[in-house]
């Protein structure tokens, strides 16, 4: 069934950490602000942003160098709000 | 045994509750769901002895908001599922079944009222009146047959399931101990030997395919989160309930044309109350009787037209004013004044109504 | 920066259309879902899977997944769940429930579900509190944790311990069912649980339950750093994480 | 009213007034009437007194109870005392003569008030075992409901298991009829 | 703070609920059981607060249904005890109140009612009506008040406590989501310091002395085994209710004579009603209202005598029509035409009860 | 021969008006209740006590004892009785409930008032039936055993094995609560399991369970010698007498 | 409070057992004849008597060579119906 | 009717509408009015639009929800659509000039629809902190049910506690409320 491209899409913000091999994407759109990942992330490479969420909270990104693209945050975030994509073929994840 | 647990159709002495068990076999009930209570234990009885034959499904639950929930789950499944249950078992069963009628979800529920309020007595009542047609919160929307005998226990129960189905309200079979318990001659048949054809089941959930691929999910609501949401859906099925109705509605009369008294009576206190007036009409007497059948909807147009030409009712019920309640509340706006014959919890004989009825027709009560 | 191509890493069988879900931040139901959509992606049963949502914040996913779904009523998710394989053992039903659904109002439903061996996996997240009805104590809720009914504190003395759901259901499990509590704090492990949870119904070998760790900032009126602080460190310590019954019996 | 026969049979629980009732529905069946048997029941009853009300007629029977029977037999003092309520100016009034200390509850307004030595006749007789038998074999002598022979064939059907194993039951069980029968007839009812 | 929870009498702005907690302190009551379910939570969050400094206790059960067998406990032991529930909260507290009526058990209940059937929704009805006057198996007893502000709410849920332990019938307070959320003014005050005692409260079980010995013992039972049993518990139940009924009824009534139209509302909608109906008379219209406060027992003689004189009655309730069942059944015999404005679930303002009471007394309603 | 001077050796608190009692010819219920009076006897508890039945044949004994009794709803017992307590800690309460009332319909309430450690005692009468209602499908029905809604056994793959009471309870229980499993067919040992049941009550140290094994002759079918032989031989196979928690920790 | 005699203790039956030592006495207004104290009697002591029961069922009755006394059959009656007296002052039972 | 003015004030869950409405309503209590309060409230109010329905007059007040309001306050796109429902031809409607992308949702029946920039005056001349104060001297502008002294009073009466640790915070909720008003006499609604 062809589902219309949600509404969270839009406006997604891309940015290459972890020195280019990857990229990090947080959705405004399904970001709540809540936190969880900030103060999971074993290289505190994250940041509140100017950017804000869906709730109007502020949302996160990252400081490229210190990101390792480890993705515990992505696997933290109970919204699914942030991507991690390796520049490499995608295989651990399944 | 054959495939149909009844070929053709015979005739047969059994309890009430026996009978049920065989009507749902016969309308090709797939599961009952159920707990114990008096007195409606034999229908699991009968149907766990005979179930296993046809391969059809028990489950015994721990409590009846279980019997009623997952008779919900068997129906929601695509399944012709039904319980029973009785006074506190009946309290219980009202929360389900207020799921049921949010929903739409077509249970069949069969009641073999006792005496109340609380565990009172195990044996028989008209007392569940009120809570089998208005239970639950909210205005739920459902569908009562009240029975005089196992022939009816055995008709309505097949068409509790055609009834539930066809409409989606959740439907009852209210009966009671005497019924329950009693043996007496009943014809059991397969309804499709009589052209009844079954309403065919449907899930609701599990279809074929792949949600959100091959069809929508199904995401079934049954809280809403602003008043006018609600509203809606009331409303909605408020006039779709209104507008079957009419093909529902079932009553009996007899010599309605007149009468000088007008007997109105349910269940099996109907019986007493029609061998009562048949006898008194056979003495010459200007005496009829009006009995409703579906509890809900109401008889309510049929019954004013007989009440009308009356000029006096008497409503004979084995309760203090339960089916009173509904008649007056249908009735508003007559002034046929209304005689009662209320025995809350006890049986009420021929005789009872007889000599209440001629004392009536004499002018000498009130 | 570039956005196209990159998507959620959503799970598919998640329903887009209802994303961003209607938890609150921090919400660790979102997690318990998130777990349970990559095992229903990774078994590939999204056609087969009946999803029953209690009355709790677990009534907020009514439209979470795109997978056959029914909102019951507070603690009754258990009985309608176990009616449907009942009727259809085709499907596979996963009832979902919170602390209060499951281990108060619903907990006769629980233990005899449990008991009668029910092919049905239940899923229960512990957030120590009632969340849907504004945070009032559960049978849950930790000694001197303040709620809207116990303002000064659980008093243990008063109300008693936190409730050992799954031990309980274990002490009455018998061959055939898997118990286990794993924490949203653990994601990875929890996963982990709820897959074989789930195998194990799909295998028709009993009654499956996985308790899940879990978080409500709203009612624990916790920031980021206190509510992991909370689900990672206070709450283990009345509960135990691990597999408490394994069919074949070795525990994890 | 209809024409049913009505009967209401009392004793303790392990009396066998139940099957007696079964026993004579089943032979009115036997000869195609209608018949309405209803046991008494409620929460107390493992040491109550055990009720049976039987209707049996040519049409469809009304009402389930009645209050006052054609026919009610009381087995024990306490049946004497929970019974004599159905009791009227139309009732024959059965009770077995070995009940002590009655006479004071014996109902004052019965048709007749019949004593019989059923008891006493059965275990001396017969056998103790039917005992109920044989009152069922009054009932039909007082009331001529059902014949002998479809009453033959109802004990046949319901207790024909038994009589394999040991014939002489059977015969002890027609018997016993028989007996019953004869006991009212000598009281000039029949 | 002093030993008694308020010293005669103030005007603060608080929630329903909140007055609820303040009224229970007030009338003396020592325990509260309860399950939580919105709209009534902050009665217990408002009771677990102030409680503790009198010394009053809260237990909270795990589920509606021992809510409700924990506060027939209580009552048992002797203490004034209740409880506050919702919704299909209120199905499950209709099996305990069914034994408070069997065994006429002084329990008190609140109820706020929401959207049904069903979970439905956590906000505002009417629907809980039928429920709560007439839940449970069999015909229980009992006494019902339906409050419209929270002057009401203090008020009524101190009588509440009185009007139990005084007749022994389970009495309920029937509020709403409305009420029990909205802020508003209200005098709370303490009882005495008006004059009202507060009738003493006395154990059921546990008296002084060795039972069998210094006094019988206390075996209360709520089955019986034989019908007649049942009955007769049951008339002089009755007997008593109907004789005790006149003291307990009470209703509120404006402009009633020979009105053209009369509403009929009650609960939080009659503030809306009297709002239009006091508008429109003073717009010079002949228009009254009735109010009835008791749904239970139900001021028939007193909504007869104003209705008979009025030339239409117009049923306004937020239910699809569970006041007016009541109504009609109370009214039986009259003909007075009656309208409704039935919106079950959402609130109804004054304006359109205004407009519906003007296009009826301009005659443009059938 | 001579009478004189010889009575009936009941228990002092047992009502002699209504006996003999309403149970049936060798029904445990019986058994029981002397264990229970005598205890009342010998801690001199008689004006103290509060008696509850429930539902099930325990509504026979609503005039056993010469203690105030309550006869309440089936499975509602417990919650009386833990009102009762709350409201008035002074008075000593006994929740008596059968097994369907226990562990069906009201386990809901066994276990919130095991682990709220409500200071209570209840006893439940294990007989493997629903015996009021003549005889169906009880949770603890043993494996294979013919029941009214079992006509061809109890199937364990259908419905489940006989349900761990006693188990269940010390699972959740906590410091403080006594747990135990006797059987009349032990009645001495029994009689001390009651007695330190309500002597842990009385101390107002915890919730208080106590499981007895019984008879049920009526919907067993069976005789005096079966009878003996089902309630020792066969029940103790899935339901080991003991003790199952005591506090201080020393189970017997 | 003054307790009126029940019925139960008329027609009471007594017997010397355990040559004298001690009284047997069958209350037959109590007895419901279920027979457990029979199975139980490790002497083989009991048998149905002639006298009937409360329900008219055969009560039991000692045979006096066998019975020892030991009581058995008194504890296990579940209707107290069965009472054995020592000749010898009662200490034991509490 | 009635005379009490009533006010419909919606936004998201953390824009603090309700917080206004209890100080307006403390503010007319302080002033020996009589209110009422209350909140919407269902179960998906996790991330759904909060409103506050508050109605302020001399006598008691009738019913507790209304159709249409006087003044109408939406700050949020979700909010506008909303209560938009409550906007009749006597209502002024307001709602925050940064909301972008409603212009077709917004009321087309107000007898006036203003937006004002309260956002940006708030983040920009005061703090975000104070956005929803700035609101309610809106209303209090728009309406004049409450005076700015018994506002300010009440003010204190709720974040005293605040101002105690932080004293310019009282200065900034004080001018927070007079910009409200302000913004909306700019208008020339008052
Ligand atoms: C019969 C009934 N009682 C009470 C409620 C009110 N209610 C709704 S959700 C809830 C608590 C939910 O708590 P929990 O199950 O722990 O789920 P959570 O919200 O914490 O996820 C309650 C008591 C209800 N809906 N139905
Ligand atoms: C709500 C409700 N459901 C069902 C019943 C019917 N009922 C009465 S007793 C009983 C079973 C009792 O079994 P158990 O608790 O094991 O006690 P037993 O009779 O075996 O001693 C049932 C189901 C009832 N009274 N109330
Ligand atoms: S990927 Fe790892 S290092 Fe990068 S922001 Fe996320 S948690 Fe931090
Ligand atoms: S965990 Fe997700 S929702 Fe929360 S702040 Fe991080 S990205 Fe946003
Ligand atoms: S209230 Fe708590 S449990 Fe509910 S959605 Fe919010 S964070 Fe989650
Ligand atoms: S039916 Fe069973 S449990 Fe009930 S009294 Fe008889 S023997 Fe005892
Ligand atoms: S006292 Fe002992 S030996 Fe004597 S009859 Fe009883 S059990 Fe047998
Ligand atoms: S155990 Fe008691 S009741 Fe049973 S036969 Fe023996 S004496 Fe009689
Ligand atoms: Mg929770
Ligand atoms: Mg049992």
């Amino acid at each position: 069934m062809a589902q219309k491209d949600p509404e969270y899409l839009k406006k997604a913000i891309s940015v290459d950490v972890h020195a280019g091999k990857a990229t990090f994407t947080i959705f405004p759109g399904l970001c709540k602000g809540c936190g969880l990942c900030r103060e999971k992330c074993p290289e505190q490479a994250l940041d509140w942003s100017q950017k804000l969420g869906v709730y109007g909270t502020p949302t996160v990104s990252p400081n490229p160098e210190l990101c390792k693209a480890c993705r515990i945050c992505e696997q933290v975030c109970p919204d699914c709000a942030i991507t991690i994509s390796r520049q490499e073929k995608e295989k651990e994840e399944k | 045994m054959g495939s149909k647990p009844i070929e053709g159709e015979r005739k047969v002495f059994m309890t009430g509750n026996e009978a049920v068990a065989w009507a749902a076999l016969a309308a090709g009930a797939d599961i009952m769901y159920g707990y114990p209570i008096t007195p409606q234990n034999e229908i699991m009885q009968y149907w766990t002895r005979l179930g296993p034959k046809y391969n059809k499904k028990f489950l015994q639950t721990e409590d009846e908001l279980s019997a009623g929930f997952t008779t919900i789950g068997g129906v929601l499944a695509g399944r012709r599922a039904f319980t029973a249950t009785a006074g506190p078992g009946n309290v219980l069963m009202q929360e389900p079944m207020s799921m049921a009628e949010a929903m739409r979800i077509p249970t069949v529920v069969v009641i073999q009222q006792r005496g109340g309020p609380s565990t009172a007595t195990v044996i028989y009542s008209q007392q569940e009146v009120t809570l089998t047609c208005f239970g639950g919160n909210g205005e739920g929307l459902r569908v009562v047959y009240s029975t005089s005998s196992h022939q009816d226990l055995y008709d309505y129960t097949i068409k509790a399931f055609n009834t539930a189905w066809k409409y989606r309200f959740p439907t009852f079979v209210l009966s009671d101990g005497y019924q329950a318990k009693m043996r007496e001659s009943v014809v059991i048949y397969d309804p499709e030997a009589r052209g009844i054809q079954m309403v065919p089941t449907e899930p609701f959930l599990g279809k074929a395919g792949t949600p959100g691929e091959d069809r929508p999910a199904a995401h079934l609501r049954n809280t809403y989160n602003i008043e006018e949401e609600l509203l809606e859906v009331l409303s909605k099925d408020i006039e779709e309930y209104e507008r079957v109705a009419p093909e529902i509605i079932e009553y009996d009369a007899y010599n309605t044309e007149n009468a000088d008294l007008l007997v109105i009576a349910h269940g099996v206190v109907f019986r007493s109350a029609a061998m009562a007036v048949k006898d008194l009409a056979g003495q010459g007497y200007k005496i009829g009787y009006f009995r409703p059948i579906t509890l809900r909807p109401f008889p309510k147009e049929q019954l004013r037209q007989a009440a009308q030409q009356a000029k006096q009712l008497l409503v004979v019920e084995s309760a203090y004013g339960q089916l009173l309640k509904i008649v007056q509340d249908n009735l508003y706006g007559l002034n046929v004044p209304i005689k009662t014959l209320l025995r809350p919890g006890v049986g009420i004989t021929p005789e009872e109504i007889a000599e209440k009825a001629k004392a009536l027709l004499a002018g000498k009560e009130a | 920066m570039e956005t196209k191509e990159i998507l959620p890493k959503m799970p598919k069988s998640w329903n887009p259309a209802s994303k961003p879900h209607k938890f609150c931040p921090g919400c660790g139901h979102g997690l318990v879902l998130k777990a349970l959509g990559q095992v229903i992606d990774e078994l590939n049963i999204q056609d087969r899977v009946v999803f029953g949502c209690d009355i709790g914040c677990s009534l907020l996913s009514w439209d979470f997944f795109n997978v056959d779904t029914v909102q019951t009523h507070h603690g009754r998710t258990t009985p309608v769940m176990v009616g449907i394989k009942r009727a259809n053992p085709e499907l596979i039903t996963i009832a979902y429930m919170g602390d209060g659904g499951g281990y108060a109002i619903g907990s006769q439903h629980l233990v005899n579900a449990a008991n009668r061996n029910d092919i049905i996996t239940a899923i229960l997240v512990n957030n120590t509190v009632y969340a849907m009805t504004g945070g009032q104590m559960a049978p849950t809720t930790m000694p001197d944790q303040k709620t809207e009914t116990t303002p000064y504190g659980r008093d243990i003395k008063e109300t008693g311990y936190p409730m050992l759901g799954p031990e309980m259901v274990a002490a009455i499990a018998h061959e055939g069912a898997y118990v286990a509590r794993g924490s949203i704090a653990k994601f990875r492990q929890l996963k982990t649980f709820i897959k074989k949870a789930i195998e194990n119904q799909m295998a028709g070998r009993g009654f499956s339950f996985v308790e899940a760790l879990s978080t409500c900032p709203t009612n624990w009126r916790t920031n980021a750093e206190k509510t992991w602080d909370f689900v990672e460190n206070i709450m283990p310590q009345y509960f135990p994480i691990g597999e408490y019954k394994v069919p074949g019996g070795k525990e994890e | 009213m209809g024409k049913a026969v009505k009967i209401a049979l009392a004793g303790e629980g392990g009396q066998g007034v139940q099957s007696v009732a079964q026993i004579l529905t089943e032979a009115a069946a036997l000869e195609g009437k209608e018949i309405l048997y209803i046991p008494n029941f409620g929460v107390e009853q493992r040491g109550g007194v055990s009720i049976a009300f039987v209707q049996i007629g040519d049409e469809k029977i009304g009402a389930p109870k009645f209050k006052t029977g054609d026919i009610v037999i009381a087995l024990s003092g306490r049946a004497v005392r929970r019974v004599r309520m159905h009791v009227g100016p139309e009732t024959i009034f059965v009770y077995d003569a070995s009940i002590e200390g009655v006479e004071e509850d014996l109902p004052a307004n019965a048709k007749k008030v019949l004593a019989i030595p059923a008891l006493e006749t059965a275990n001396k007789e017969l056998h103790p075992r039917v005992f109920n038998v044989l009152i069922m074999g009054a009932v039909i002598g007082a009331t001529r409901v059902v014949t002998v022979e479809k009453a033959k064939e109802a004990i046949e059907k319901k207790l024909g298991y038994k009589f394999e194993k040991d014939p002489e039951l059977r015969e002890l069980n027609f018997k016993a009829v028989e007996k019953g029968i004869e006991l009212v007839e000598r009281m000039g009812v029949a």
